[in-house]
């Protein structure tokens, strides 16, 4: 190719991609812009008057929480049950969620479903679980089954089988088949493949996933608590919502969800970095 | 003992393995041999079963196990052991687990799912890697291992399973020459020692000349070659592997090095 | 090593292997019998409303319409679900009710007659025969055999009969019908519109070959504005709701982005030399992300009330702390090579950060934001049921009024079709944004 | 000083879209009668329409008793109360009203020991407050475990009946105006809306405790507002009842006799209730 | 013209390089060699302003730019290109962008940042991309280009600058020996044809001997020789590199094949 015609070439790429570039930046910045200045005028307060008072509320919960600062290890013994109840909703629902997760990742995987028809089903039934907010199925349980910790128990639940069915799906794909077929080779029934075949594999992977999902679901137990799925934001909530007076109970319900969550976080993340970059020596 | 009719193998419209038949009695050690994409592969797994037959039997002492499905399937597979070229094991478990796996279809599922093997089974597997010469990696993971000690471990699996027939899918194309001819040589003598069946995918003319008793050449999904190893003269190689005049077999052969002497006198005696 | 001492270790091996089979499996299984336990899950079942299941799965498939005689008043309402937002017009009312002065006759199918006749109604079951039920200063209950069966809740002041067909309801001060119909009425056109009534291909001929309903405006622009403005189930602000809630995820997600990226900047190792503001800076990011955006939206409505730009800052906040940890992280693994080409060149700090560390970090910047933006979405959804805007709120409502289950399950279904959406449209950036240039 | 729009917050158990739409003529009028943009805010509870009050960025509102006090309290200079509702006979009280299911044998608190007990929401003035104070008063232990085995939030009116008819709950409590007959759940309040929607059947509950006389909850106005704005809209609101009894309707969610005039010293008690209630 | 004096860089306690002084006059090709550690790439780097000088002065056409900072260093760097053994270019961004960096310090900061390059400067970089051979390449991203094709990016880009000097850290290390004599011819070009100075780190012998119209040996952060090409003994090299009698300096050649007889026959008169 001749100089002049990679020239004009090249001046042409630049053109369209300014044009395309400029295009971008200006249909995002309108977005942004039109978005913020819509939700500004839709919100009962606007942002530049409300700006100087953001602080208002933290400022009344601190101070009072400061003022009585002797009831808050009473207060975060009290709260200690309702914490326990949390945790035992995220560690239940990530148990039994990434334990039907992965049925339904290997009920998605091509080449390890066992029935290979019902793919596409497996998948888009994992989509849906995914999409619905856990918040959703809680306040339908709750209706049916009265409050308590099994709605958002199985509320997280299905929103973490669907995550994890997709996430575990994506690591099936890489999923070696050779052992697969040497299992097969000798008869063994698809459980016994599975298990012994593809298990060992992908469990680091699932592990590490499973963790990180853990820390997620803690939040959300916590937040399902907020309307009236028990535990600790149930306790958070009330608190909170009684406004002056009650805030020393909110503060100090707050540090301790704060530092459980700070706490948890801390553990899984090492326990992620060793799974994925293994023991140190 | 094992009389193949018709075997036939569509893959959409395409024949891998068209209308092979062939009979063999007793515990011969067979040799298939075929250019790549013969259809050698294809017929092995349609005899065990990991691929369905388009149309054709199988027949094992009498038996048509083509048609098999379901448990009959497996416990058909259990029987008839399947040794790969990238030995298949599970990488990241024990070597006496993998042979253990022989038996899955012996055992209860929950019962290997828990990991609840007989004692009994255990001491057999070990008996069996002592026997392969490989008892002293028992413990090791299977990924640990080098590549002729995995397909020795296969071979093990293979034993376990105590199979009429134990079908070798280039059991030696990904090992270098040494480990290539202990593989050949303990398949060899389980064939001679046990008596049990041995058929062999081989894509080296001198293997298959040296190990088989009988050899069977494909192309094109059609058996085009059946005699034996004896018969198999060059102008039959270039046949089966549908060469030109300058069809060279050493290139392709995989003998380790101080074998090559006998093989190139033999070669030269064949070719001549 | 010896055969045995082979032997024995390979068994050991195996012993250990079996003990750990088990005793993950046992701990799983103890942990769960334990939580099973402690969440009552024994009492739970016997608490469990299956009744209230059936009522919510068939309420989410039908509707119903109820046929009301005030006794004070003496008279007669015909409207669905009982709003008074649907009552249908005198002239109008469904065939299956047939008034004649004092007296009402209601079909209730199926041989099913429920008569009102004054203050006395009778209910014709048939198989069983007419139950009379007579409103004075109590309401008097007289069935065919003199005794009350289970179908049957009666109190001196009250009786409610339940059948397949129907419900009815006596009270002093009112009786009322109930007959159940499949699918959501008036889902398309309420009982004020022109459309009403008419089946789907009458409103079809209506729009393509109808005279105009309305002078000077086409029958299709009506028939749309008359959806949109639907009364009962309030298409219009539907739309604008959904529209209110992917705006805050929107804003919140990309403005956390902005934020988030300059600050990420001073909490990674390779871009600030100075501990203690990289520390400071990481805990900030560990707060805001720890205090959850629930949290965020009761302290920011004090600043700026309830509505959608409360629900877009609390998002805001919670990811700047999500999106400077994971910036960070991406800003430490970049390469310092291209950073010390251009540098070479005497470029000056900005140039520097946007050719030498901008192009490496972008493909990970994008995709978390993207794949935040599709999960921010559905949080966005439950921060609006709490701040009051979107369709979080309209749905959390409708649930807890436990009246409009129809109208819950359209909710969830657009929440779910909406967040699908946003999976594929955020996927489908992340394909294109990532992968051409 | 000139106002550029004004908020009104609207509370209360219905649907968001059906609160917006029965307020639609309030501000309708209100729009033409102050000149300025008047919009409608639906928060999701009291909290939300509490903390547009005390941030200044909602105007106007109508707030149970117990959420007025919990404003005070925050800020006294916050707002004002300016009217109340009135029932059908003039008064403007109502009552917050304990209930059990009828096949559990409890007829009145007495029955109580030892069983579970609902509030709704804790800024709730018959839901929480009130019962709050006057079982205690009444003998009834409010420590959980020493009277009542549990003692819970059920989150609002409608779980609470739902709880109970449920046997979550032995007995909640919920508000009702009093009059009218029990089997109706009343003429207005919370069980008769639960009662018309087919949620309960009254025959399955009965009322075990009713409390002393409430005030409704006043509508309350930004102090900081124009004196003129205050008046129009007090003006605007108090005549309702007569210039467009439709819209009154709406907007008091059922059949009452007009707003009256009210003033900060009718709430005082409650405000001192919830002072006790504060740690 | 470049005069350096007394350059020395401390690392903590210990001198990278110390107290370094020579002066090159004109458009010269100076090589620098050393062995691993010696300080050569600390040198170049202070040069350009990469690493801050300790102590010491280098003035160039009288300036002490080591003093220099803030902008007025980066106008120095713009004069003072620097060529790195990894091409340090934007792996993401392509070609004639990574060309147009040589001039980021003589656009306006904004006017760069969003990649509004005027025409003419796409025309110049074009330009030289076609005088280096790779015009065909303008339009790929750097990271699809080959090492001997990035490394002339990165040439490209020092062109751009329009240099007094250009700085090379072992521009050819990381090149395969084809790529490395297509660089070194073309920096050869460039210092013949344009008459700019040249300053290359080098790690073998023969490129310095072939390319390098003078050569300055470091050991330890000191300069040890300073000379012709053909002052470069065995002897000498020894000396440099620290090694013993059986130094070879093949084991560290890139030259490629068709010229290693050419070079050992340099090599074994030097050597003899
Ligand atoms: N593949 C992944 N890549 C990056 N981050 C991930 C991935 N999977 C999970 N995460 C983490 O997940 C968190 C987002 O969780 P998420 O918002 O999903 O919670 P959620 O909305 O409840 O669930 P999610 O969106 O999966 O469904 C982030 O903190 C992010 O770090
Ligand atoms: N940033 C730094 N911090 C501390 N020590 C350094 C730094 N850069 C270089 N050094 C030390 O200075 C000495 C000279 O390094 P320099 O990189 O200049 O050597 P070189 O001759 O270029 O070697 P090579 O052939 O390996 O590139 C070495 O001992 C090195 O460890
Ligand atoms: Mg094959
Ligand atoms: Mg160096």
């Amino acid at each position: 190719m001749a100089l002049a015609e990679i020239r004009d070439d090249y001046l042409g790429l630049v053109r369209r991609r300014r044009i395309y570039g400029g295009l971008l930046i200006v249909v995002f910045v309108a977005m942004m812009v039109s978005g913020f200045r819509l939700a500004d005028d839709r919100n009962a307060g606007g942002f530049w008057q409300g700006l100087h008072q953001i602080g208002d509320f933290s400022a009344a919960l601190v101070t009072e929480a400061a003022q009585k600062w002797t009831n808050l290890p009473g207060h975060m013994l009290a709260a200690v049950p309702a914490l326990i109840e949390t945790l035992n909703i995220a560690l239940v629902a990530t148990l039994i969620g990434c334990l039907a997760g992965t049925a339904l990742s290997l009920a998605a995987t091509r080449g390890l479903a066992r029935w290979p028809r019902l793919v596409p089903v497996a998948r888009r039934l994992s989509d849906i679980f995914r999409a619905i907010p856990e918040i959703v199925i809680a306040l339908v349980l709750i209706f049916i089954l009265g409050g308590g910790p099994v709605p958002a128990v199985i509320a997280i639940a299905v929103h973490t089988a669907g995550a994890m069915g997709k996430l575990f799906s994506e690591v099936n794909e890489n999923v070696d088949l050779k052992p697969v077929e040497g299992l097969a080779s000798v008869g063994a029934t698809w459980s016994q493949r599975i298990w012994l075949g593809v298990i060992p594999q992908v469990a680091p992977n699932y592990l590490s996933y499973s963790l990180l999902r853990l820390e997620i679901n803690i939040r959300a137990s916590a937040i399902l608590g907020f309307v009236g799925a028990g535990g600790i934001g149930y306790e958070l909530r009330n608190a909170m919502t009684f406004g002056q007076g009650k805030f020393d109970q909110a503060a100090a319900i707050f540090l301790l969800l704060f530092a459980t969550i700070v706490v948890v976080d801390q553990i899984s993340g090492l326990a992620r970095h060793r799974l994925t970059h293994g023991a140190p020596a | 003992m094992l009389d193949i009719r018709n075997a036939t193998r569509l893959f959409g419209s395409k024949a891998a393995v068209d209308a092979v038949s062939f009979r063999v009695e007793g515990p011969a050690f067979v040799g298939i041999i075929g250019r790549s994409g013969a259809g050698k592969s294809t017929l092995l797994r349609m005899m065990n079963g990991l691929t369905p037959a388009t149309s054709g039997q199988i027949l094992v002492e009498g038996r048509d196990v083509a048609v098999l499905t379901g448990a009959a399937a497996r416990e058909w597979q259990s029987h008839c052991a399947m040794i790969f070229q990238q030995f298949n094991l599970v990488p990241r478990m024990d070597v006496v687990s993998n042979v253990l796996h022989g038996i899955l279809n012996r055992r209860s599922t929950l019962q290997t799912v828990l990991n609840l093997w007989p004692r009994a089974d255990i001491l057999r597997a070990l008996a069996i890697l002592d026997r392969l010469g490989i008892a002293e990696q028992a413990p090791k993971r299977a990924e640990a291992l080098s590549g002729g000690q995995q397909q020795r471990v296969a071979i093990a699996r293979a034993l376990m399973q105590d199979p009429r027939i134990i079908l070798a899918d280039e059991p030696i194309a990904s090992l270098d020459p040494m480990n290539a001819q202990i593989v050949m040589d303990t398949l060899k003598r389980i064939n001679v020692e046990d008596g049990r069946m041995v058929i062999a995918n081989l894509h080296t003319l001198d293997t298959a000349r040296r190990y088989c008793d009988r050899v069977i050449g494909m192309r094109d999904g059609r058996v085009v070659f059946d005699g034996l190893p004896g018969q198999l003269t060059t102008g039959v190689a270039r046949d089966i592997y549908g060469a030109d005049a300058d069809f060279n077999e050493s290139a392709t052969s995989t003998a380790i090095p101080t074998d090559t002497s006998a093989d190139a006198e033999y070669a030269a005696r064949m070719l001549a | 090593m010896s055969a045995a001492t082979l032997e024995a270790r390979t068994v050991a091996l195996m012993d250990r292997k079996r003990r750990v089979a088990l005793a993950v499996p046992a701990m799983i299984l103890a942990y769960l019998i334990y939580a099973a336990i402690s969440f009552d899950l024994a009492g739970l079942a016997q608490r469990a409303r299956l009744d209230n299941a059936a009522v919510l799965l068939a309420d989410a498939v039908s509707h119903k319409v109820h046929v009301t005689r005030d006794n004070r008043r003496e008279a007669l309402s015909v409207s669905v679900e009982g709003s008074a937002r649907a009552t249908y017009p005198a002239k109008r009312i469904p065939d299956w009710i047939a008034t004649d002065g004092g007296r009402t006759t209601i079909a209730l199918g199926r041989g099913h007659v429920v008569t009102y006749d004054g203050p006395v109604t009778t209910y014709d079951i048939p198989g069983y025969g007419p139950v009379t039920l007579t409103v004075g200063d109590e309401v008097t209950l007289t069935t065919p055999d003199g005794i009350t069966p289970d179908f049957i809740n009666a109190g001196p002041a009250r009786v409610t009969i339940t059948t397949d067909a129907g419900r009815v309801t006596a009270t002093r001060a009112r009786t009322e019908t109930l007959r159940y119909f499949w699918g959501w009425e008036l889902f398309f056109f309420d009982l004020s519109s022109p459309f009403s009534g008419l089946s789907p291909a009458q409103v079809l001929t209506t729009i393509v070959a109808g005279p105009p309903l309305v002078e000077g405006r086409s029958n299709l622009s009506l028939a749309l504005s008359e959806f949109w403005t639907n009364d009962i189930w309030q298409h219009g602000a539907v739309a604008w709701a959904i529209f209110e809630t992917v705006l805050m995820a929107f804003l919140g997600t990309f403005g956390a982005a902005f934020v988030a990226l300059p600050l990420a900047f001073l909490a990674a190792q390779n871009f600030t030399p100075s501990r203690w503001l990289r520390f400071a800076v990481r805990r900030v990011f560990d707060f805001v992300r720890g205090v959850d955006a629930l949290i965020f939206t009761i302290i920011l409505s004090r600043a700026f009330g309830p509505g959608p730009l409360t629900g877009a800052l609390a998002i805001l906040l919670t990811d700047t702390g999500s999106f400077g940890k994971l910036f960070s992280e991406a800003l430490e693994n970049v390469d310092k090579k291209p950073i010390e080409g251009v540098q070479s060149t005497g470029a000056n700090a900005i140039q520097r950060y946007r050719f030498g560390v901008i192009p490496q970090v972008m493909p990970v910047l994008i995709s978390q934001v993207l794949y935040f933006l599709e999960s921010n979405t559905r949080s966005a959804t439950i921060i609006g049921a709490i701040t009051g805007g979107g369709i979080g709120l309209m749905l959390t409502q409708a649930i807890q009024t436990t009246q409009d289950w129809e109208k819950v399950t359209y909710y969830i279904l657009l929440i779910v079709v909406m967040v699908i959406a946003m999976d594929n449209l955020s996927g489908w950036l992340r394909r294109k944004l990532i992968r051409g240039d | 000083q000139e106002i550029t729009e004004f908020r009104i917050g609207l509370l209360g158990g219905e649907n968001a879209q059906d609160r917006m739409a029965s307020n639609e003529c309030l501000r309708a009028y209100a729009e033409e009668a102050l000149g300025v943009p008047t919009r409608l805010f639906t928060p999701a509870d009291y909290n939300g329409v509490i903390q547009g009050l005390l941030g200044g960025s909602l105007d106007m509102a109508w707030l149970g008793a117990s959420a007025y006090a919990a404003v005070f309290v925050a800020d006294e200079d916050a707002v004002e109360p300016v009217l109340v509702k009135t029932n059908m006979d003039g008064s403007y009280t109502y009552h917050s009203i304990g209930f059990a299911r009828a096949d559990s044998g409890i007829t009145s608190l007495d029955d109580m020991q030892g069983r579970s007990f609902a509030f709704a929401d804790p800024n709730s003035t018959s839901g929480f407050l009130i019962p709050n104070v006057e079982l205690p008063e009444a003998g009834y232990s409010m420590t959980e475990g020493e009277y009542f085995s549990r003692i819970a939030f059920s989150g609002g009116h409608e779980q609470s009946i739902i709880g109970v008819v449920n046997g979550d709950f032995d007995a909640g409590v919920t508000w009702a105006d009093g009059q009218g007959e029990w089997e109706d759940g009343y003429n207005s309040g919370a069980l008769r809306k639960a009662a018309d929607a087919g949620i309960v059947d009254m025959n399955d509950i009965v009322e075990i405790w009713k409390s002393s006389p409430i005030p409704e909850g006043p509508v309350v106005i930004r102090k900081a507002l124009p004196d003129d704005v205050k008046q129009t809209m007090i003006d605007l609101v108090a005549a309702m009842h007569e210039t467009d009894p439709e819209c009154a309707y709406g907007i008091a969610a059922g059949e009452t006799s007009g707003f009256t005039p009210v003033t900060h010293e009718e709430y005082e008690t409650i405000i001192a209730i919830r002072r006790a209630e504060m740690n």
